[in-house]
């Protein structure tokens, strides 16, 4: 996923990849793209109590083309799932996804036998690197997806980990 | 004439003058639309402000005229790219081609 | 070698060197105040303070995939973010930070930061339509109109200037205007009383002109996201948009230097206290600050709203403005 | 003279030199480009071209209004007549047949040899005396004392410019 | 005349007033809570996913394996099962499955547990690579606690 | 998503907003016919987040429904559990414990504050105006803190039961409602200097969009766009359910029926909401919050019945069929907004695209209630 379909340089050099890495890691900027509930708990992490901004990953950027990580926040309808195809391949290299809820991870509550409507799940159509389950997730499990991806990129976690409780 | 002293030199700027008046004429023949041909009517103004800037640096006994001249030849080329836009518009909205060719009953 | 062209070279490489860091520190700083204003952070946790922030944007900026859009005119479409660039580095050319501290004294330098930066105007223009995008056309559209409405009483508010001042050189400018803050030009009571009235106004002017012609907020129209995406730059990824982006800093930077030299007193001290470069860059930072708070302020205005501003307002107050400087200056 | 490539001359001329191949480039686009919007930004590339000669001809206030005027003002406003009146990009204007373009491309290499030649062969002679220095400061005073009918009637052709593009801009809008 | 010039007055008063606001923002603490530095606690009723209840003094669970939470899910995401054991009155759970990528966190599956054998855990910031991970073994979970 | 359709003699063209469009707040799509800057034809396309709620009441039992109502409405997801609630309760015939009501309305009423924020701040995003949605959200951020601390979750809330509550508030809850109320009171006079007020706001607002009572009344128009424009109908006074004739409170009613208005509206709405929560905690008697004889599978009697509440957005009515089993028959959702959008393809035509997005977030659109 993500970095994989680029091709691996024939010369490596090690620090610089890691430079690179650590840069991409910290400068996650999301595209503004809320589809429903979990959205709005994404507007909620943006803002002042949760502060995504702290990360790095605050940009949200309206266009695909200057965003690194799609969001996908919410139930993915079979109408809309080619539009959020078409907005995954304008997004350049390197790009990630993130399943934000359980509707974008399965369907979520809207899976029932003989449902018309909606697709299972975003991994059916997307490469998604992070699963944040919840209906909606709290702010707090967002904030803990982008440390995730973080970690997915850079390889290392660089904050504490919190054990709920 | 060293090629780094050009600049210091009449016959350089006539020539220069020259080959945009050339190629402007060139563009006048051979282009079909209306903003092409503007284009070119701008690069002929161009090279004759070029030939009065140089008459005025290296002839004249004023060295102000040409520079007014220019200045002229400016307000002139802005006047005119603004009436340009406004009758390009008007013959695209009546004919919806900015083509000469197209725009040829226009005579009459 | 030639000590001159060790000069030049070095003027060249200490600009960009100047233009790329004070765009990082500009963006960093913006993402600051808007973290303060709205009782968050901001940028925290890549190095301190989140200080390197924009660095490691910028890394992730130039590491990325370009994209070329289908059915774009490609030359012109990696032409136009060098174009914002480099009319935006030339104009550092002329900015006098101190008295020493200038690349060259040209004596028309006013005249010559006015003429460069109206190419911005055209890259902004040429990357919209290359785009092959309908937002970035109708943004494109946008931002030029409302460039070319600003600049009017922009320009002529720069001729006040010039009429009190009497001279187009920026070193001269700033000279004229040494001796304590009552001799700055926007409040000029050590030199003609009459201007007092005159020149504040100028300055509000000439601000906001400044800020409608970098397309910064409240009149970044170009860039409404709600109603036309990401605006002129929708279609432009990594560096190209990371271009636009640093284009717009220093613009910002110009802009705001420009206020400083012509109304501020440019690196003058205040009560006569020594001048210098910091004072300089103190002033400038200061205006930034507050082109930042009003962005994070204000709401766009609209399309109709921003010429209504210029044609009704701002251009009939200039125009009085300038007439009045013309009366004050021969009766003081 | 003849100044080392190294020296401040040198490099001046050597900023000459990529201006007239900027000037020339530029043109050759304006002219010959497919499409329309590439040859505004020849345009625009001679222009600043143009502008550079202007300050090699010790007038650095008409470079600058060079600058302002045609890349800020014209070639703006000539994109904007091409985004207006040409929605289609894909779409070309049909090309004028191989013998006009030939022909006009004699005829204007004919007209520019003879001028060409007429530069080569004439002799100049040099005024002996001049009367100032052409500074900003010049121009300005022998526009608003010798030559102030110059100044005035720029302002009378810009103002019936106005007032026509007015017109026929209104003209256009009139069916909505 | 006059309104021309009350217009523009007013209007920059308005703006300059609304910048006053924004500047004695600019200078008050933030309220930002630094969550991975910061754990929130959450409150009692919060609803994470369910876990099964440990008997205080044994730890075994309290299912008896009657099914109503499996019939009242709207969603279907719990499976239980349970088998007969000898000298055991009841069932014997044996599985008890919860798919929490399907949960819509209604709680109606607590609310109908007679034996309070189900109640919410606080697991409020779940993220990771695999969504197969959200696919609960609740038994197991409660055997891992015990110990 | 763009494709350069342009028809050649007419000098339009199409311009898509969105389905993935920072103005829409989800995914509405409008497709636009644009003559220059104008609109000369504005057609919202529905769809794109159609989740098959009505067909999934006829699927499930009347109690496992309930979750579905935190997830029309994300923003206002009180209201439509206490009408989906009550229609039901009507239905069969289940009498409710005064307590019980009195939270409702008090949860259902904070519950609206917090969805005002929210539009508020979102709306100034549309608008461009960035900070004021960072203020409304630290105020929200309060009352999702108290909602969750009585109901378990943030946003999508599944709190009410046929008969009564899930569970009890305490005197924490109330305590903090209390001091909430008097938070917001007094900042509310912040966002009018930060925001009501600004100049760019005004200008942006007034006169834009205007829709008037008959237009309102053709197209089945209701809650703050109605009353902003003159009619004066608010299920709560007109209708009255639940305890809401046990309140005093106004119903703010504007004239000019345009974006400003509909925007006072709203704002006057925050302040009436918290007059009713403040009584609510005043005066909240004693008693259980579950009626006594509540069925364990509810099975309404064979019968069609509907239940309108006044939520958030306007009013939101629920109709029911019941064929007597233990499922819905039939399940009819009468969403306020999808009657408010319909008034954009008539409203548009002839503004600016940007008086077309500050039009259109005047309306507070919730795109899954639309498309259900």
């Amino acid at each position: 996923m993500g970095t994989e379909s680029i091709q691996s340089p024939i010369v490596q050099f090690v620090a610089l990849d890691k430079l690179i890495a650590m840069g991409r890691a910290n400068s996650l900027w999301p595209l503004t793209f809320g589809l429903a509930c979990c959205a709005i708990e994404m507007m909620a992490t943006g803002c002042a109590r949760f502060d995504l901004d702290r990360f790095g990953a605050g940009v949200f950027r309206p266009a695909p083309k200057q965003s690194d990580v799609m969001i996908v926040a919410g139930t993915i309808s079979k109408k809309m799932a080619p539009a959020i195809q078409t907005l995954y391949e304008q997004m350049p290299h390197p790009k990630w996804v993130i399943a934000l809820g359980n509707c974008a991870i399965s369907g979520g509550p809207f899976v029932f036998e003989g449902q018309y409507g909606i697709v299972e799940g975003a991994d059916k159509f997307l490469p998604v690197d992070v699963f944040i389950p919840g209906c909606p997730p709290r702010p707090e499990a967002l904030i803990e997806g982008i440390l995730e991806l973080e970690e997915k990129i850079t390889g290392s976690r660089r904050w504490p980990r919190v054990e709920a409780g | 004439m060293n090629i780094l002293d050009l600049s210091n030199h009449l016959q350089t700027y006539l020539v220069i003058g020259a080959f945009l008046f050339g190629i402007g004429f060139y563009g006048l023949l051979q282009r079909q639309t209306l903003i092409g041909m503007l284009i070119s009517a701008e690069l002929i103004l161009a090279g004759a402000s070029v030939n009065f800037m140089a008459f005025n640096r290296f002839v004249a006994p004023d060295p102000t005229v040409g520079q007014i001249f220019t200045l002229f030849i400016m307000a002139i080329a802005a006047a005119e790219a603004a009436i340009a836009l406004s009758i390009v518009i008007a013959v695209y909205r009546n004919y919806k081609t900015i083509d000469t060719v197209d725009v040829a009953d226009l005579e009459g | 070698m030639n000590p001159e062209i060790i000069r030049v070279v070095g003027y060249v490489v200490a600009v960009i060197a100047f233009v790329a860091l004070n765009a990082a520190m500009l963006v960093w700083m913006e993402r600051k105040v808007a973290g303060h204003i709205q009782r968050r952070i901001g940028p925290k946790e890549v190095g301190p303070f989140g200080i390197l922030q924009s660095f490691a944007d910028g890394i992730k900026l130039m590491t990325k995939q370009l994209i070329v859009p289908e059915g774009a005119d490609v030359l012109l479409f990696k032409v136009a973010p060098m174009l914002v660039m480099i009319p935006a580095i030339m104009c550092f050319v002329t900015i006098p930070f101190s008295e020493q501290l200038a690349a060259r004294n040209i004596n028309v330098g006013l005249l010559l930061i006015f003429a460069i930066a109206s190419v911005n105007v055209f890259a902004l223009l040429l990357g919209g339509w290359a785009s092959n995008n309908k937002y970035a056309v109708i943004s494109a559209a946008r931002a030029v109109s409302q460039n070319v409405a600003y600049e009017i009483p922009m320009l002529i508010t720069a001729i006040t200037v010039v009429m009190f001042t009497g001279t187009m050189n920026l070193q001269e400018i700033v000279l004229g205007q040494a001796g304590g803050f009552w001799n700055w030009n926007i409040f000029p009571v050590g030199k003609n009383i009459g201007m007092v009235v005159v020149m504040p106004i100028s300055f509000l002017i000439f601000f906001i002109c400044s800020m409608a012609e970098t397309n910064r907020a409240p009149f970044d129209l170009g860039e409404a996201e709600s109603e036309l995406v990401a605006g002129f730059h929708t279609e432009y990824a990594g560096m190209g948009f990371g271009l636009f982006f640093l284009g717009e800093y220093a613009n910002v930077f110009i802009g705001c230097s420009l206020s400083v030299i012509l109304f501020l007193g440019g690196w003058q001290g205040p009560f006569g206290l020594l001048p210098g470069v910091h004072w300089f860059l103190l002033k400038v930072y200061f205006l930034i600050f507050v082109v930042m708070w009003m962005r994070w302020t204000f709401p766009r205005t609209t399309f109709y709203g921003l010429l209504n501003l210029s044609w009704k307002i701002l251009i009939p107050i200039s125009l009085f403005n300038l007439v009045l400087t013309g009366a004050f200056i021969k009766v003081f | 003279m003849n100044p080392p490539i190294t020296s401040a001359d040198g490099l001046a001329g050597i900023v000459f030199l990529v201006m007239l191949l900027v000037t020339g480039a530029g043109a050759m686009i304006a002219v010959n480009a497919e499409r329309t919007i590439r040859a505004v930004a020849g345009l625009a590339l001679c222009f600043v071209g143009v502008a550079g000669i202007y300050y090699f001809l010790q007038s650095p206030f008409v470079a600058l209004m060079e600058m302002l005027i045609y890349v800020g003002a014209v070639c703006v406003v000539l994109v904007f007549a091409v985004m207006l009146a040409e929605p289609h990009p894909e779409q070309q204007v049909s090309k004028r047949n191989a013998l006009v373009g030939g022909l006009s491309f004699i005829t204007a290499g004919m007209l520019t040899w003879g001028l060409v030649a007429l530069a080569k062969g004439a002799t100049w002679s040099t005024a002996a005396v001049r009367m100032n220095e052409g500074t900003m400061r010049d121009v300005g005073l022998s526009l608003l004392t010798t030559y102030s009918m110059v100044f005035e009637l720029v302002s009378v052709v810009l103002l019936v410019a106005i007032i026509g593009s007015l017109v026929l801009g209104r003209a256009g809008r009139s069916k909505a | 005349m006059g309104g021309y010039f009350k217009e523009i007055f007013d209007g920059v008063h308005s703006l300059v007033t609304g910048m006053g606001v924004t500047l004695k923002y600019l200078f008050q603490p933030v309220v930002t809570e630094q969550y991975p530095y910061v754990a929130p606690t959450m409150p009692d009723r919060f609803r994470g996913h369910i876990e099964l209840v440990g008997d205080e003094e044994t730890g075994a669970t309290k299912c008896i394996v009657c099914g109503m939470c499996q019939k009242a899910c709207p969603s279907g995401c719990i499976t239980v099962a349970g088998e007969k054991v000898e000298g055991v009155k009841g069932k014997v759970l044996t599985k008890y499955d919860l798919d929490f990528t399907k949960c819509s966190l209604c709680g109606i599956c607590v609310e109908s547990c007679k034996p309070g054998a189900i109640t919410f855990s606080k697991e409020y910031n779940l993220a990771g690579l695999r969504k197969e991970a959200y696919i609960y073994d609740l038994k197991k979970r409660l055997e891992e606690r015990k110990r | 998503m763009s494709e350069m359709a342009c028809d050649k003699h007419k000098e339009t063209f199409v311009l898509n907003m969105g389905p993935q469009h920072p103005a829409t707040h989800g995914v509405l799509r409008v497709k636009l016919v644009m003559d220059g800057e104008y609109i000369v034809e504005a057609e919202p396309v529905l769809g794109y987040i159609h989740r098959m709620h009505e067909k999934m009441g006829e699927n499930r039992t009347w109690a496992q429904f309930m979750p579905n109502m935190g997830r029309l409405d994300y923003l206002g997801a009180l209201s439509y559990n206490h009408g989906y609630a009550a229609a039901v309760e009507r239905a069969a015939g289940i009498a409710v414990p005064e307590r019980a009501e009195y939270i409702r309305v008090m949860t259902v009423e904070l519950n609206r504050i917090s969805s005002h924020l929210l539009w508020m701040g979102a709306y100034l995003l549309d608008l461009g105006g960035f900070t004021p949605l960072l203020y409304a959200f630290d105020d929200r951020e309060k009352i999702l803190d108290m909602l969750e601390r009585v109901t378990g979750s943030r946003l999508t809330y599944c709190y009410f039961r046929f008969g009564g509550l899930y569970n009890d508030v305490d005197d924490q809850f109330l305590a903090e409602a209390k001091g909430f109320v008097a938070r917001l009171r007094s900042r509310l006079p912040m966002y009018h200097t930060l925001v009501t007020k600004n100049v760019i706001l005004m200008q942006r607002l007034k006169g834009i969009g205007v829709i008037d009572a008959d237009m309102c009344r053709r197209y089945g128009v209701t809650g703050p766009v109605a009353r902003g424009s003159g009619l004066n109908y608010d299920v709560r006074k007109n209708e009255p359910y639940s305890v809401y004739p046990q309140f005093d409170f106004d119903v703010p009613v504007y004239t000019e029926g345009d974006s400003m208005a509909r925007y006072m509206v709203r704002m006057d709405e925050i302040e009436q909401s918290l007059r009713i929560v403040e009584q609510a905690i005043d005066g909240l008697p004693d008693g259980p919050v579950m009626a006594e004889k509540v069925p364990k599978i509810v099975k309404p009697p064979k019968g069609d019945y509907y239940h309108a509440v006044e939520a958030a957005r306007g009013s939101f009515g629920v109709r029911l069929v019941s064929n007597g089993t233990n499922t819905p028959y039939r399940m009819k959702l009468r969403s306020p907004t999808y009657s408010n959008l319909s008034l954009l393809a008539e409203v548009a035509k002839g503004v600016t695209v940007a008086d077309a997005v500050a039009f259109m977030g005047s309306l507070d659109l919730v795109i899954p209630e639309i498309d259900r």
